[in-house]
């Protein structure tokens, strides 16, 4: 086993082991001793995967691929699945983000959630949702590929209803589990037919008998492997579970449900590039969705007071670009803000986790306000965060998504459609992330916030909570300079060997891309300014629009119509109409009428011994009648 | 002058022997007191029975070619030997089971007599071979089962059964005579070989045939096959139960029997005809007895109509007119008998302890206050229903194979119907036995006396019932040495 | 042979079978309902008797005497069940011995 | 492997069984000593397991004449499948006995003689290469279940005890005929010996005794009652290890000796099976209790295995097999937490469960990890199973698969409302104080049985590959495992 | 047709007449008394058929013992319980008489069917027989060569009746003892 391989498992297992101990160990390990144990795994994750990405460097680019197995998983026939994994540059990247940004909002759970009495088993989750989406990511194949994909569903399930005495987080985290297991249910069909057209399972032999297939396999097949994105990515229209899944603790939102688990649908579509281009109706409509995401989040996220959940729907609108760009063939565009995003979301969540904290567990918005006095830190790394994430030069926000964008200009005709729809998104991310943020701290404060407001004499925040923000809000600052368009870009080239991308955008449309955008994200900076922090704007009214955006587009009633309340109805009358009146019907029906007649049976017998001498003699003659009449 | 034929004492000699003993049995009652009379006729019934039992064996062991004797009235072979085997020993173990029966019986040296003396009218009319002998043994032994289902001269019941069995049972030999009678003056002859000759000849002349209907009429009857079955129940419930008991398991054999024999050595050239109408009250047996068992509370009763279907299932080989058919009807008797007579003791030992009739409400229970004879009455219903390990699920597997092998699919699927049907009730009795949650025991004063005799019986049948699940070559081989001498 | 063909005594025979069979059949006395059983014996006698005569075997006529003796057989218990019966004050009729059925 | 071992692995419990009845032990013992023979049948089967070659065919096999007039025998012996079987069998029926013991079951004599008997008729059923002894085993097995059920079930036992006894009875008989008919016409009973025959109607007498006992939609009309009144131990093994006696009858004989009724009623079967498993699905996401919950998800997992052998092919095989051995594990850990839960709250109604997790650890992990595992959620060993069963059935037809596909989606609504009805949300009315956490002696049962499912989810292969000889699931199954 | 052919016709048509008719009036009459009495004339025109049919020892055997000795035995114990009544027809489901009757007609057509077609052929030619056929000797021979086991068993059959008539028919001691109480 080579050096990266060694490191790819010790990256892995570590964080399991963390889990299997804490899980085991029960009360003879200290909360706070679980909240060790798990950091320290997730470091040694991050540890292991900087050394493998340091000896990957120093290999030729088209020899950094590499399959480890341990044991072939699963084998019937012809079809094997081993338990494989593939380090390669793309899943090196992976590795460094989810263990990288993993090891860091495990650190600051330490602090968020101490006086937690659950503090051991929130800790055995986050390990394990480590090691689910570094086995995710690290898979070589499409079956443990699967099989990550749904451990940090079942992560993401075991975390959202983590408080799970509360009803709505319980329904939240069912909500979330199911979404993703209709996500995973099409993946798993459309692997079953992959196999079927190409006799393995295995990325490398996909991808090298793609070309061989018909056009119809290969466009169901993509479809059903972006039906798992989609769900998992919580893009339109399997996107209903995100906001709800907000009731997980803040920590969770920050790793799961903002740097790491849904961006794995982006990942999906970048490590199965190969399929997609060979399926580029499916490729376009990755791009479309991606697209019309960001935009309705955008626009949710307008109404929202709570202040995950405008974060939330930040995300979801952010995954739209990442989606956008995987879509048009952007792919290290896609993965670089796949990358910013994971910093400067995870960082606004953690700010806003220390606000919620301060706030003993409020999290509507309308109760905050003027928060700037009392949490400065905090207020500074939001503020980073939210520059980042309206896409302010020189942060990382602005790098990544700007070369998303410049990429679309880049393509045809769909392509600059989907350029424009990408504007507008920035000025509604600007507007939005702007709300919030002079809602939260700028004004005068609530009177909830004067109730509530603990004492912050001792620091804003725990050691474990401040140094994760704030090694978040340098890597939100800094993490765009790893590429600079049409300057230098290593990180497109460490991907190029896995996702070589489809487009390149000139320098000119860099340039133009930037500007534009920039522009737009001040005008909707300033906007915000007049509305929420100035109020001399005052937005108009309109009744209609406002419930449509506040009911979500209607996403789950309709949902609840569509599938839950017919499945519902069709279960309760199979139990009304076939289970009890046929099934078990049938049998007492049975034995009631065989027992009728064994009744009636009896009547015969009715003790006259001389009608027993008559049956005698019946028998006889109707005997005798038939031998003779048959003879 | 007169040449007395020879006569084979040894072939006789099954027969002879319970009927010595239970001529001991009978002298003895007169002249011992009171006090000593019970042991004295048990004793000798047994030992009579015993000694038929081993000389049947014997005479078993030493013919291997069928041979007629005194005048070919007569066979000595292996199918009469074994069955002889089979009543010998349902007689001994019936002598167990009626040994603390009836503690006020004045003629109990009578009793223990009359059974041993049933037990040899049956023995030798399985071994008789022609019409005369044939209807002399029926009534031998059908006139001694009279008088002892009806010996309990105190109860209402006993006399009722007694009486009941008596006229029906006459009616029934009266037909058999006037069948016989047919039978007779349509060939000529009386003996069966002879019959079968002169019938071959005759094929479907029509006089014969309403012979054979009757003659299948009054073996039916004895058989307890349904429609010719009405009086089982009665007569059952009515009994004494070490009677019920025997006439359950030793009447039917020999019923079944004479039966094999003389239609396959009398009329194997009707064979076409009644095969169907074998088959026919076969299904009529499995229908009603098991139907009407269904709604029983009176066990005796229930398990009449149980003896009534599995008539109907040991019919089924017979209809199937092979040697397999033979061989499956002598294997299924063996467990069938033991798991009957076993049934009826279990029974009669509930029934002197709580000195009333037993119900499916009153063996509430019993399974957990006695725990052998609870247990044996549930293996007993187990082994009914055709679960291992009991015999007769090898049983059922040879009666269906027997029928399958003659064509005659329709009456296993009939076969396995009635058999679901019987789950029901034979599974009531275990119900009762292990499964009321009140346990309405009938207090019959202090702890029932330990009827070491009864217990030993109900041991000895059950083991019979689970070694003929596990020991199925050795009884094959015994039955198909005892077909075999029909000459199929 | 003088007289009537064996055709004729069975014809006879028959009946009478069947008026013993009619007998036990209707009738509730339990004593006329062994009289008629005797008839039914009888009947088969003359079937016996008949045809051993048309056979030339005196096969027939041997057990023709074996059903006397056990008709006399069955007679005696039949009447000492009777007596039984009517000692332990129980009605003299099958139809009112119903206290087993079902 | 030695055909002894087969043999012992029969007849051990069948005879300590016997031992129990008859000598009076004092009640402790009774429980002790069952317990004891359950442990030693693991040690056996463990040492089968190091002996077995998993590229051969038929091993421990051991044949004496039964009776030869129709050519029955006493033949046994084990391929990997039947090994997998067995174990699954072993290790329940002794974490069920064990469960027993630690509940203190009245009567103990009888009821674990009665426990000892049952689990030597199942070895049986899984060893037998006779099909009368085949199906006096399978006949055997009713006894036990029926006194079990009978005597130590729910109030409604009676209705349960007949219903399962004479619904299974009825199907078996008609086996019975089918067993003969099938019999005579080969000349003899052995499975080895015996070839192919291709009527209808006797594969179909097969068929419906199998599908009676496994259940299969539209025959499980005995599910609910029965495992709702049988005591939880009892409900472990007729849904963990019982029903999977119907799957392997379909594997072992109707498939293999019918290759051509089986391909003619494939696609029906497979309306069944698939109508089963989403029919399964949905009732068990509107049942009112726990017990309810797991018996329709037992029924829909029949289907779904029923599905994989009836898709004909490696995967189908190589999958159902996997998923009788994991679901039988899954299902008896359900069912002995669902009797944990009972005890503690004397009712498994929904309505008054709920908030168990808080304060009881051990029984929120164990039941939380039972449960996403049952859901098969991805990476587990049931989704190991089904995803081999659906792509095994996905090259028959692909609508087939995406039923599947739509029953996981149902799996994963009911058993999570499973989950959070028992363990989440508000305190429920009958779950006080006094409910304790579970106790280390039940979580001695429990865990194990649970450690044995993560073991698989690790490494499914050991089932998978190791089913058949040589991993030729199709060809094995045509050539009538010869 | 000669003489002695007629005087046997008639013979036999008044026996058979005397028969038939004693035979249904051991059926209808009400009191079992005369029915004992009818069925002891029903014996006894039997015996004339069996003279008719060449038996001479059976026929004087049905007069000695059965028309003798068993019927005096029915009549003492009909004499003994008193001789009650019952109305012939009456009692029962009025279908048990009709099904009766179709029942037993239903037999007496087939018996009589099946021998008309058989007398078609061969009931019409009678065997020979010597003057012994029917006889004392012929009998007894028969009783002690080819019907040995036959005659025995009569005696057993005999004995077991007379046992059981014992243990029926007498007085039970404590049964008297109680009903004094």
């Amino acid at each position: 086993m080579t050096a990266v391989a060694t490191t790819a498992w010790i990256c892995l297992l570590s964080p399991l082991t963390a889990a299997l101990l804490i899980a085991l160990a029960g009360n003879r390990i200290t909360r706070r001793g679980a909240g060790y144990l798990a950091t320290t795994s997730t470091f040694v994750s991050f540890g292991a995967a900087v050394v493998g990405f340091l000896s990957m460097l120093g290999e030729h680019p088209e020899e950094r691929a590499e399959v480890t197995t341990a044991w072939t998983w699963l084998k019937a026939g012809n079809f094997e699945a081993g338990l494989s994994l593939l380090v390669d540059p793309l899943s090196m990247l992976m590795m460094l983000i989810v263990s990288g940004v993993g090891s860091l909002i495990v650190m600051y759970s330490i602090g968020y959630m101490d006086g937690e009495d659950e503090e051991r088993r929130y800790f055995a989750y986050m390990a394990f949702f480590v090691f689910s989406m570094l086995l995710l990511v690290e898979s070589a194949n499409l079956v443990l590929l699967l099989a990550g994909w749904g451990l940090v569903g079942l992560a993401s399930y075991l975390l959202i209803g983590f408080h799970h005495e509360r009803p709505s987080a319980v329904a939240a985290a069912k909500k979330a589990f199911v979404m993703n297991a209709i996500g995973d249910a099409t993946m798993a069909l459309a692997i079953f037919l992959l196999f079927w057209q190409t006799g393995t399972v295995t990325f490398d032999g996909v991808f090298g008998s793609v070309d061989g297939l018909s056009d119809t396999v290969v466009t169901l097949a993509a479809l059903g492997l972006l039906g798992g994105a989609i769900a998992k990515s919580a893009q339109i229209p399997l996107q209903t579970w995100l906001p709800d899944a907000m009731e997980g603790p803040t920590p969770v939102s920050a790793l799961i449900h903002a740097a790491t688990m849904v961006t794995a649908g982006v990942y999906l579509l970048v490590r199965l590039n190969p399929i997609y281009e060979a399926a580029d109706f499916v490729q376009h409509l990755a791009a479309a969705i991606g697209a019309v995401t960001l935009i309705v989040a955008g626009l949710i996220a307008l109404v929202q007071n709570d202040i995950k959940r405008v974060i939330a729907y930040s995300t979801m609108s952010q995954i739209g670009y990442m989606f956008l760009g995987a879509g048009i063939g952007a792919y290290g565009s896609a993965m670089f803000h796949l990358m910013t995003h994971a910093f400067f979301k995870a960082l606004l969540f953690l700010a806003a986790g220390i606000v919620i904290h301060a706030l003993l567990g409020e999290q509507d918005i309308r109760n905050m306000g003027g928060l700037r006095d009392a949490l400065p830190r905090t207020y500074w790394a939001m503020l980073v965060g939210g520059l980042a994430l309206a896409g302010i030069f020189p942060l990382s926000g602005f790098w990544s998504k700007d070369s998303i964008l410049a990429s679309a200009l880049a393509g045809g005709t769909y392509d600059r459609i989907l350029f424009v729809v990408g504007l507008v998104g920035v000025f509604l991310t600007a507007l939005y992330t702007f709300r919030m943020l002079f809602l939260a701290f700028g004004g005068e404060r609530s009177a909830y916030a004067r109730e509530h407001l603990h004492d912050t004499s001792h620091g804003e925040a725990p050691f474990s909570m401040g140094a994760a923000v704030a090694v978040l809000s340098v890597l939100s600052v800094v993490g765009g300079w790893l590429q600079v368009a049409g300057v230098w870009h290593p990180f497109s080239d460490w991907l190029e060997p896995v996702a070589a991308p489809l487009v390149e955008p000139s320098t000119t449309q860099d340039w133009v891309t930037s500007l534009v955008s920039l522009t737009i994200a001040l005008a909707g900076i300033w906007l915000a300014w007049l509305i929420w922090s100035k109020r001399s704007v005052v937005v108009p009214e309109l009744p209609e629009a406002r419930r449509v955006l506040e009911h979500k587009f209607y996403f789950d009633e309709l949902y609840d119509r569509l599938f839950y309340r017919p499945a519902d109805a069709i279960a309760r009358a199979l139990r009304r109409d076939v289970e009890e009146p046929i099934v078990t019907g049938s049998i007492n029906a049975t034995v009631t009428s065989v027992r009728e007649a064994g009744r009636a049976s009896t009547l015969v017998q009715t003790g006259f011994l001389r009608s027993y001498a008559l049956a005698l003699m019946a028998g006889l003659a109707v005997l005798a009648v038939l031998f003779v009449a048959l003879r | 002058m007169i040449d007395t034929p020879s006569i084979d004492w040894l072939a006789l000699s099954p027969v002879l022997a319970p009927l010595a003993g239970a001529t001991v049995a009978l002298l003895l009652s007169v002249f011992l007191p009171d006090g000593m009379r019970r042991a004295a006729a048990a004793f000798f019934a047994a030992v009579g029975l015993l000694v038929g039992l081993v000389l049947a064996a014997y005479v078993y062991w030493k013919s291997p070619d069928a041979q007629g004797i005194v005048a070919d009235a007569a066979r000595r072979d292996r199918l009469a030997t074994l069955a002889q085997m089979m009543i010998a020993g349902a007689g001994v173990l019936t002598v167990g089971i009626a040994w603390r029966d009836q503690p006020r019986q004045e003629h109990i040296g009578e009793y223990f007599a009359l059974l041993s003396t049933a037990a040899a009218g049956m023995m030798f009319m399985v071994s008789a071979s022609n019409l005369m002998t044939l209807f002399l043994g029926l009534e031998w032994f059908s006139i001694s089962l009279y008088v002892l289902c009806a010996i309990d001269i105190e109860l209402e019941t006993s006399l009722e059964s007694g009486l009941k069995y008596l006229i029906v049972g006459s009616f029934g030999s009266a037909i058999l005579l006037f069948g016989f009678a047919l039978v007779y003056g349509a060939t000529g002859a009386l003996e069966l070989g002879a019959i079968g000759q002169a019938g071959r000849a005759l094929e479907h002349d029509s006089l014969l045939l309403v012979g054979l209907a009757m003659v299948l009429t009054g073996l039916g009857f004895k058989a307890s096959a349904a429609p010719f079955h009405m009086w089982t129940p009665d007569v059952y419930q009515g009994s004494p139960t070490a009677v019920t008991a025997f006439m359950s398991a030793a009447t039917k054999v020999t019923a079944l029997v004479v039966m094999l024999r003389v239609l396959n050595t009398a009329f194997p050239a009707q064979e076409d005809l009644w095969s169907g109408a074998v088959a026919a009250i076969a299904v009529a047996s499995l229908a009603i007895g098991n139907l009407a068992a269904l709604v029983q509370r009176n066990v005796k009763r229930m398990l009449a109509y149980s003896s009534i279907s599995h008539a109907g299932f040991m019919l089924i080989p017979i209809a199937a007119a092979t040697e397999l058919g033979a061989k499956a009807l002598l294997y299924y008797l063996i467990p069938y008998g033991a798991a009957s007579l076993g049934a009826f003791a279990v029974v009669a030992a509930r029934e002197r302890e709580l000195r009333e009739p037993v119900t499916l409400d009153n063996l509430s229970g019993m399974g957990w206050e006695r725990p052998f004879l609870g247990f044996a009455l549930a293996m007993f219903a187990f082994a009914f229903i055709g679960l291992p390990p009991g015999g007769l699920f090898v049983g059922k597997l040879l009666a269906f194979s027997a029928a399958v092998d003659a064509d005659m699919i329709w009456l296993v699927i009939v076969g396995v119907v009635a058999t679901a049907v019987s789950v029901y009730y034979y599974l009531a009795i275990v119900r009762s036995l292990y499964m009321r949650t009140e346990l309405r025991l009938v207090p019959a004063g202090g702890a029932p006396p330990r009827e070491i005799l009864l217990t030993a019986s109900v041991v000895l049948t059950l083991g019979i019932v689970v070694a003929s699940f596990v020991f199925v070559q050795p009884l094959l081989d015994l039955a198909g040495n005892a077909a075999s001498s029909l000459g199929f | 042979m003088m007289g009537p063909e064996v055709t004729w005594y069975l014809v006879v025979a028959a009946i009478l079978f069947t008026i013993g069979a009619l007998g036990v059949l209707v009738r509730r006395s339990p004593l006329i309902v062994l009289l008629s059983l005797e008839i039914m014996l009888n009947g088969g006698n003359l079937a016996l008797i008949a045809f051993s005569r048309h056979q030339g075997t005196s096969d027939g006529q041997i057990f023709a005497l074996a059903v006397m003796a056990v008709a006399a057989s069955e007679v005696v218990v039949g009447l000492g069940l009777i007596v039984a019966m009517s000692r332990r004050r129980l009605p003299l009729d099958v139809d009112r011995l119903t206290t087993l059925r079902g | 492997m030695s055909g002894w071992l087969t043999t012992t692995l029969i007849f051990l419990p069948l005879a300590a069984a016997l031992v129990l009845w008859i000598v009076p032990w004092p009640r402790l013992w009774a429980g002790s000593l069952a317990t004891l023979v359950a442990l030693t049948e693991v040690g056996l089967w463990i040492v089968g397991l190091t002996e077995f070659d998993f590229a051969g065919g038929l091993q421990g096999e051991q044949q004496h004449t039964w009776f030869s007039d129709l050519g029955v025998s006493y033949h046994v012996g084990m391929y990997g499948f039947s090994l997998w079987l067995v174990g699954l069998t072993i290790v329940c029926t002794a974490a069920a006995i064990a469960y027993a013991w630690w509940a203190g079951r009245d009567r103990p004599r009888t009821y674990f003689g009665l426990m000892l008997f049952l689990l030597g008729a199942v070895v049986g059923v899984f060893t037998s290469q006779d099909l009368v002894l085949f199906y006096a085993f399978f006949e055997g097995m009713l006894i036990p279940l029926y006194v079990l059920i009978g005597v130590w079930g729910g109030a409604d036992r009676t209705r349960a005890t007949f219903t399962f006894v004479i619904y299974t009875m009825a199907g078996s008989l008609l086996m019975l005929a089918a067993i003969v008919v099938f019999g005579l016409s080969q000349g003899t009973f052995d499975l080895i010996e015996s070839g192919t025959d291709d009527s209808a109607w006797v594969f179909l007498g097969f068929v419906v005794a199998f599908a009676i006992k496994a259940p299969l939609f539209p025959f499980h009309g005995w599910l609910p009652v029965t495992y709702r009144e049988s005591p939880p131990e009892v409900s472990a093994l007729l849904s963990g290890v019982i029903s999977k006696v119907g799957a392997y009858g379909l594997l072992r004989i109707a498939i293999a000796k019918f290759p051509e009724p089986a391909q003619d009623f494939q696609v029906p079967l497979l309306v069944l099976a698939g109508v089963g498993l989403v029919y399964g699905s949905l009732l068990a996401f509107r049942a009112p209790d726990v017990r309810g919950v797991i018996a329709y998800s037992s029924l829909a997992q029949m289907g779904l295995i029923t599905l994989g052998l009836f898709a004909l092919n490696d995967q189908g095989f190589d999958g159902a097999v996997l998923q009788m051995v994991v679901h039988g594990l899954i299902s008896t850990t359900l069912f002995l937490i669902a009797g944990g839960i009972e005890r503690r709250t004397s009712t498994g109604e929904f309505a008054l469960l709920g908030g168990m997790a808080r304060g009881r650890p051990a029984l929120a992990t164990v039941l939380m990890t039972t449960g996403v595992i049952a859901l098969a959620v991805p990476g587990s060993a049931a989704f190991a199973g089904e995803f081999l069963i659906l792509l095994g059935v996905f090259n028959t037809g692909w609508g087939w698969a995406v039923v599947g596909a739509v029953a996981i989606v149902l799996a994963a609504m009911y058993m999570l409302r499973l989950i959070s009805a028992v363990l989440h949300q508000g305190r429920g009315s009958a779950v006080t104080d006094a409910a304790l956490d579970l106790r280390p002696a039940e979580l001695g049962i429990i865990v194990p049985l649970l450690a044995c499912v993560l073991a698989l989810s690790a490494w499914p292969a050991a089932i998978s590959e190791r089913a058949f000889p040589g991993d030729k699931a199709a060809q094995v199954v045509e050539a009538q495992f010869k | 047709m000669d003489v002695g052919n007629v005087l046997v016709w008639i013979v036999w048509f008044v026996a058979a007449f005397a028969c038939l008719g004693s035979g249904i009036a051991v059926v209808t009459f009400s009191n079992p008394f005369f029915s004992a009495l009818a069925l002891i004339g029903n014996l006894a025109s039997l015996a004339v058929l069996y003279l008719l049919l060449s038996a001479e020892f059976v026929a004087a055997a049905q007069v000695l013992v059965y028309a003798g000795a068993v019927m005096v035995m029915f009549l003492f114990v009909i004499g003994y319980l008193g001789g009650r009544a019952d109305a012939p027809w009456a009692g029962g489901p009025s279908w048990q008489q009709t099904a009766a009757i179709c029942a037993a007609g239903a037999i007496l057509v087939e018996v009589v069917v099946a021998v008309g077609l058989k007398s078609g052929d061969r009931l019409d030619d009678e065997a020979g027989i010597d003057a012994l056929f029917g006889g004392p000797h012929e009998i007894g021979r028969l009783f002690l060569t080819n019907h040995l086991l036959a005659f025995e068993i009569t005696s057993i059959v005999l004995l077991v009746a007379a046992v059981g008539g014992v243990i029926l028919g007498a007085h039970s001691r404590r049964f008297d003892q109680e009903a004094r109480r």
